[in-house]
């Protein structure tokens, strides 16, 4: 493939991200069961890294590892650090993802329903 | 000569005299108007002292010292109000008074007799602190409003910006005569006279101490010593309302001898008084609480608001 | 040695909270560990005053000697410029004392390491947030405290609503987090850094449709995290639920961290406040907030919830001094800033102090507590008349600032609409004195329900950071000339002129190699429309002190006229007048005072209530709606 | 879901005994050499608390928190990020900045411990996450335990 089709490929991904957004944010705001909205929550996570990727992608770059005294003007890699950053965003969105369903666990422990529209003794 | 201004003039001895005097005349008024005799004018004074003398009974429920120092703290702001308010021509400390401090100074009172009242432990008093809460956020919207309108006037005047302060409101009625001669400051005047009243608790306006309803609201378990600051505050607080209205709209006047402006701003105080608080006393009944909170908030505000916006048309 | 304490006041921070977890079940060694942390990180702080503060140095601190190579900042930095050691300051006060306070407060409650391990977390990630000089490093610091916090909030997860709260917290708080990375990462895409200061030479005058979007998305997100309206239920939800120092740092510190994320994005990232329309929206989104804070807080019933309405409101003072991009302006916000932290968290320490006494925070069952808690009524009525901006407090003096402001950006652009900001601005503040005194009422004074007959004072390791923030209230407000010069003045110069930031971090000159334009300074000169004095409150005291004063001398003979009867005593000259009626039926419940003002505004309270429905999807919906909205708004503006 | 794991079939008994030997190997190979390959202290660790997940899958609750003792692990992850920092803090005491890369720091492609503090903070990294996803994974495991442990006694 040459590199500008890879390079309109790629579009893909961006579409793609935008649309996982998309869908997630409807989840969180359209549905009722909290256990939806948790899973809306890592639906938005992961358009997002995907999003994180794909704009560190360079068509036809090499894998970024280098010494400092390879590194000359023509050298052309993969953007590295959109790649930590995914890493890191992968890491919180775990974690968001953990505290929200012990958080559900508990709701449903305590209320017996997993509906939002009942889980509203905090109101006014 | 700081602790004479706080004292003498125009601190504590001043307000003492003045507002006993005008409580004292503004009774007197009311009296001959309903076609009664009235009480002698110093009758306040000899209620006050007589006050002092007698027994002060802390109630079982009440926060002892909240309830005793109460009214002390309204006193104190209200002398120092005193001091910020020019006094035909004089402020004790010019410079530094400023319409928004005095906007906030008037609140203290107010805040003390809710304070004392809520100290008391009394049903009546918890009534009638949520009532004079309520005559307090009724007046201060259009208060707000008129001292803003007033600040954006006078320093159109004076070159370009916005003045909170006191001082050069003084210079500007020096300079350009009375602000009350604005055809834009007509509306605020009016709505300030209608502060007034609200502002001390006579009738109409007078939810929070009704004693019909709720005997007397915040001052219902005072006595002796107490009561009587509490008094003095009503009458100083009368004077303060009809100096502040006097310097604001009416000032700018001087003959040359400063005795004389005092008195000549006195007898502007007193016909301020006759007008804003004894003719409505003795002709109106009592509203009821949200009436006042709608009138405020519609009438009274309503022609702040078009002062506000006529000065702002460059009026 | 200087340049080490940023990264060492965050790092103390997280080392304490690991090291409270090999504690254990040792209370004094936690709590030694504990204190020491919040301790180390505030002196590490202290210390920066000097060179930030008084010489205007700029510390920028490259981890790893990681340095720009080739004008491009390819490592992690921390910077501390005035604005960021001034929220640093804020930062750790509010820490140490809430930490404090908590070492007794929670001592009740079990798993308290789990707890003060959180608290520590949290503390850490607002420093650094604060103190990083980079966009990713915010996002991330911004995730480990709404994590910690939303775990803090849950904390006490068997009391009512807890869980319930940190979940919508949770919810909401994704949502900010989610448009904070995804503006980063279009950040990045377009420029490829994500150093702030570079980023700043890069994106000035280059609102194109990413930046813009990005911009949007960023603004959201940091507005998310100071809870301004429209996302605020669930703030007062939190804070409602929340251990009491907790609650200090929700509504103190967090949203603090929030004003400080939109003053880096507006003011310095994208340094777009000269366009008029989004000053405009800056003051709305302010203004609204004042407004519906306080009178949501105005119906309330519970303590804390009233409370956590208020923060709301304050924080609405802040954004619209920040929104109207003026020197006066600026210092007013972030003198409002320091003093909300102040006497908010007095209050919320006082709220503490009422529910670790009597076990509730209800205002119809609280009632006459001034006669069993003296101490904690007198430093409640210190926060409420700060916060009312009573004088001499130091609400006064901020407020009096915003006012000003106001005012004369309504002169200034001859528009009478933010001349109704001024005027909505004091009449909230009569209405937070309003509801303070509702809370007078009904919990320190009034009538002494029969099961607090027996209630004591809160213990001393409580009242001791009580009295400080309360003594640091009363310092504020009379001595705002010290205040000034060493603490908003440097912060607001450091706003106004971003220079100094960029010159620090990617050496001098260097905005003017790259993008060919000197980076240009918000003028930060401002005089002042009145006379603004510390000596009228020394005055007013004086007179105060004096009047005291002859009443003491007269107390001679006074105070044998004065009598009272012993609590138990049963005379009935010292009964309070009920008119026959009998006490449980006459006594007035917090929730039915002011009437008269609610009843005219009955249409106004209905719809908020209805609005703040307590359904989860419904606050993200608002959520949505509000970026949405500020998408729309932005690109039609620009 | 509920009913294979009190059922535990041989396959997934059998499954389990296999492969947690084999990812524990293989994760901490992954850890060991996060400096000189792909993969690291994250993915290592993921990898180790899979494990735990296996032992869970294979022989239930009980015998996953018997076989793992939750308080160590808490402890674990705190001593791994204390480690973390203090490694971190070598920069400082080295008088360089913080997180900077101080000794062995020769370079040479191919050798363990050639990179320095990295390596050593790396394996801080795996530690924590093998900790800290275990310990997580347990902990609501712990939380729907006790139901579906006790509908097959």
């Amino acid at each position: 493939m040459s590199t500008s089709e890879v390079n309109g490929l790629i579009i893909v991904n961006y579409i793609g991200s935008v649309f996982l957004i998309a869908i997630g944010f409807y989840t969180m705001m359209a549905k009722k069961n909290i256990m939806k909205i948790v899973i809306g929550m890592g639906i938005v996570d992961y358009g997002i890294n995907l999003l994180i990727v794909s704009v560190g992608f360079n068509p036809g770059g090499t894998a970024p590892i280098f010494t400092i005294n390879e590194l000359d003007p023509g050298t052309f890699f993969v953007d590295p650090v959109p790649q930590a950053l995914t890493l890191t965003s992968i890491v919180i969105g775990a974690c968001v993802t953990a505290l929200a369903l012990s958080l559900v666990i508990k709701i449903k422990q305590e209320y017996g329903t997993l509906d939002a529209g009942q889980i509203r003794r905090l109101r006014g | 000569m700081i602790l004479f201004y706080v004292l003498i003039f125009p601190g504590f001895l001043f307000c003492f005299i003045a507002g006993l005097l005008l409580a004292g005349i503004d009774r007197k008024l009311v009296a001959r108007m309903q076609r009664r005799i009235g009480p002698p004018i110093l009758q306040p004074m000899y209620d006050f002292f007589k006050l002092l003398g007698k027994e002060t009974i802390v109630p079982r429920a009440a926060s002892r010292k909240t309830f005793l120092i109460a009214s002390t703290i309204g006193l104190a702001s209200l002398v120092a109000t005193a001091l910020f308010i020019p006094i035909a021509g004089f402020s004790a400390f010019a410079g530094v008074a400023d319409i928004i401090v005095i906007l906030y100074l008037l609140t203290i009172p107010a805040v003390s007799l809710i304070l004392g009242g809520a100290a008391s432990g009394s049903p009546y008093a918890g009534v009638g602190i949520s009532r004079e809460m309520v005559a307090l956020m009724s007046y201060e919207l259009p208060l707000v409003i008129i001292l803003l309108s007033i600040g954006k006037a006078v320093g159109n005047a004076m070159g370009g910006g916005i003045t909170f302060s006191f001082t050069e409101i003084c210079a500007y009625q020096m300079s350009f005569g009375p602000i009350i001669s604005k055809w834009s400051m007509i509306p605020a005047a009016i709505a300030m006279l209608f502060v007034i009243p609200c502002e001390i608790g006579s009738r109409p306006f007078d939810i929070a101490e009704a004693e019909t309803e709720i005997c007397e609201g915040p001052l219902v378990e005072y006595s002796g010593t107490p009561l009587a600051v509490f008094n003095l505050n009503h009458a100083i607080k009368m004077f303060i309302m009809t100096a502040l209205f006097t310097s604001l709209f009416l000032g700018g006047f001087s003959t040359g001898i400063f005795a004389l402006d005092v008195l000549i701003f006195f007898v502007i105080c007193v016909a301020i008084t006759v007008i804003s608080i004894t003719l409505l006393r003795a002709v109106t009944a009592r509203l009821k609480v949200e009436q006042v909170f709608k009138f405020y908030w519609s009438v009274v505000s309503g022609l702040a608001v078009l002062s506000l916006i006529l000065v702002w048309l460059g009026l | 040695m200087i340049q080490h304490f940023p990264i060492l006041a965050i790092m103390v921070l997280f080392l304490g909270a690991f090291l409270t977890v090999l504690c254990g079940k040792n209370k004094v060694l936690r709590n030694i560990v504990v204190f020491a942390a919040m301790l180390a990180s505030s002196v590490f702080i202290a210390f920066l005053i000097k060179p930030i503060m008084i010489d205007g140095e700029v510390i920028t601190y490259w981890l790893g000697n990681w340095s720009p190579v080739a004008d491009y900042a390819i490592g992690i930095c921390l910077v501390v410029d005035q604005l960021n050691l001034f929220f640093a300051i804020l930062v750790s006060v509010a820490v140490l004392l809430a930490g404090v306070f908590s070492f007794k407060y929670m001592s009740r409650d079990d798993t308290l390491e789990k707890y003060f391990t959180l608290f520590l977390m949290l503390s850490g990630g607002v420093m650094g947030l604060v103190l990083s000089g980079d966009l990713f490093n915010m996002f991330i610091m911004v995730e480990i405290l709404t994590f910690a916090a939303v775990a803090l909030t849950a904390f006490r997860n068997r009391s009512e609503g807890a869980l319930e709260a940190a979940f919508k917290y949770l919810v909401i708080g994704v949502i900010g987090s989610s448009c904070i990375l995804i503006g980063t990462t279009i950040l990045y895409s377009q420029f490829h850094t994500l150093n702030l200061a570079q980023l700043s030479v890069l994106l000035h005058n280059n609102l194109q449709p990413a930046t813009i979007l990005a911009f949007t998305l960023l603004l959201t997100g940091f507005a998310v995290k100071a809870f301004v309206v429209p996302f605020h239920p669930v703030e007062a939800d939190a804070n409602a639920a929340a251990p009491s120092s907790v609650s200090v740092i929700i509504s103190c510190v967090l949203t603090k961290a929030g004003i400080y994320g939109i003053i880096r994005i507006v003011y310095f990232l994208f340094r777009s406040m000269n366009l008029a329309p989004l000053q405009f929206i800056l003051v709305l989104i302010g203004t609204l907030s004042m407004f519906i804070g306080v009178t949501m807080a105005l119906a309330q019933k519970d303590f804390k919830r009233l409370l956590a309405f208020h923060s709301i409101s304050q924080v609405g003072y802040v954004m619209t001094a920040i929104g109207l991009a003026t020197a006066l302006g600026v210092t007013g916000g972030l003198y409002h800033a320091i003093n909300h932290t102040l006497f908010k968290g007095l209050l919320f320490l006082c709220a503490g102090a009422v529910f670790y006494a009597t076990g509730t925070t209800n205002l119809d069952k609280l009632g006459g507590l001034a006669k069993r808690m003296p101490q904690t009524a007198a430093l409640f009525l210190i926060g409420a008349f700060s916060i009312s901006g009573l004088p001499p407090f130091n609400g006064f003096v901020s407020k009096w600032l915003i006012y000003q402001a106001t005012y004369e950006k309504a002169v200034e652009f001859g528009n009478i609409g933010y001349a109704f900001v001024t005027i909505i601005a004091l009449v909230v503040s009569v209405m937070t004195l309003a509801s303070f005194i509702k809370v007078s009422q009904s919990v320190f004074f009034g009538q002494l329900p029969d099961e607090f007959k027996e209630v004591r004072e809160t213990p001393v390791p409580m009242r001791i950071p009580m009295w400080i923030m309360a003594a640091l209230c009363v310092g504020a407000g009379l001595l705002p000339q010290y205040m000034m010069r060493y603490l908003i003045n440097p912060a607001v110069y450091a706003v106004m002129n971003v220079g100094n930031y960029i010159g620090s971090v990617m050496g001098p000159g260097y905005a003017e190699k790259i993008a060919g334009q000197t980076v240009e300074a918000y003028s930060s000169e401002f005089a002042l429309a009145g006379y603004w004095s510390p000596i009228s409150w020394l005055a007013l005291f004086a007179i105060i002190i004096c009047a005291f004063f002859i009443v003491s001398l007269s107390g001679g003979k006074l105070s044998k006229k004065i009598h009272s009867d012993s609590p138990s005593g049963l005379d009935p000259k010292y009964d309070t007048f009920f008119s026959g009626e009998a006490n449980e039926h006459s006594q007035v419940g917090g929730s039915d005072l002011f009437w008269g003002f609610k009843h005219n505004l009955r249409h106004y309270f209905d719809f908020m209530h209805n609005a703040h429905s307590g359904v989860i999807s419904d606050y993200a919906l608002w959520a949505f709606c509000f970026l949405s909205f500020m998408i729309v708004y932005l690109f039609i503006i620009v | 879901m509920k009913k294979n794991i009190n059922v535990r079939h041989i396959i997934v008994k059998d499954a389990a005994d296999i492969f947690t030997p084999l990812s524990l190997v293989f994760g901490f190979y992954i850890i060991l050499h996060g400096n000189l390959s792909p993969g690291g202290g994250f993915q290592g660790g993921v990898m180790i608390a899979a494990s735990a997940v296996l032992i869970y899958l294979g022989y239930g609750f009980k015998t996953a928190s018997s076989a793992i003792n939750m308080e160590v692990i808490r402890k674990g992850e705190a001593i791994a990020a204390i480690c973390y920092t203090c490694l971190a803090l070598l920069g400082i005491f080295f008088g360089l900045n913080f997180c900077r890369n101080v000794f062995f720091n020769n370079g040479a492609i191919g050798d363990l411990l050639s990179s320095g503090t990295i390596a050593f903070m790396n394996y801080a990294v795996g530690f924590k996450v093998l900790t800290g996803v275990s310990f997580l994974i347990l902990l609501m495991v712990s939380l729907l335990a006790p139901d579906s442990d006790s509908e097959h006694k």
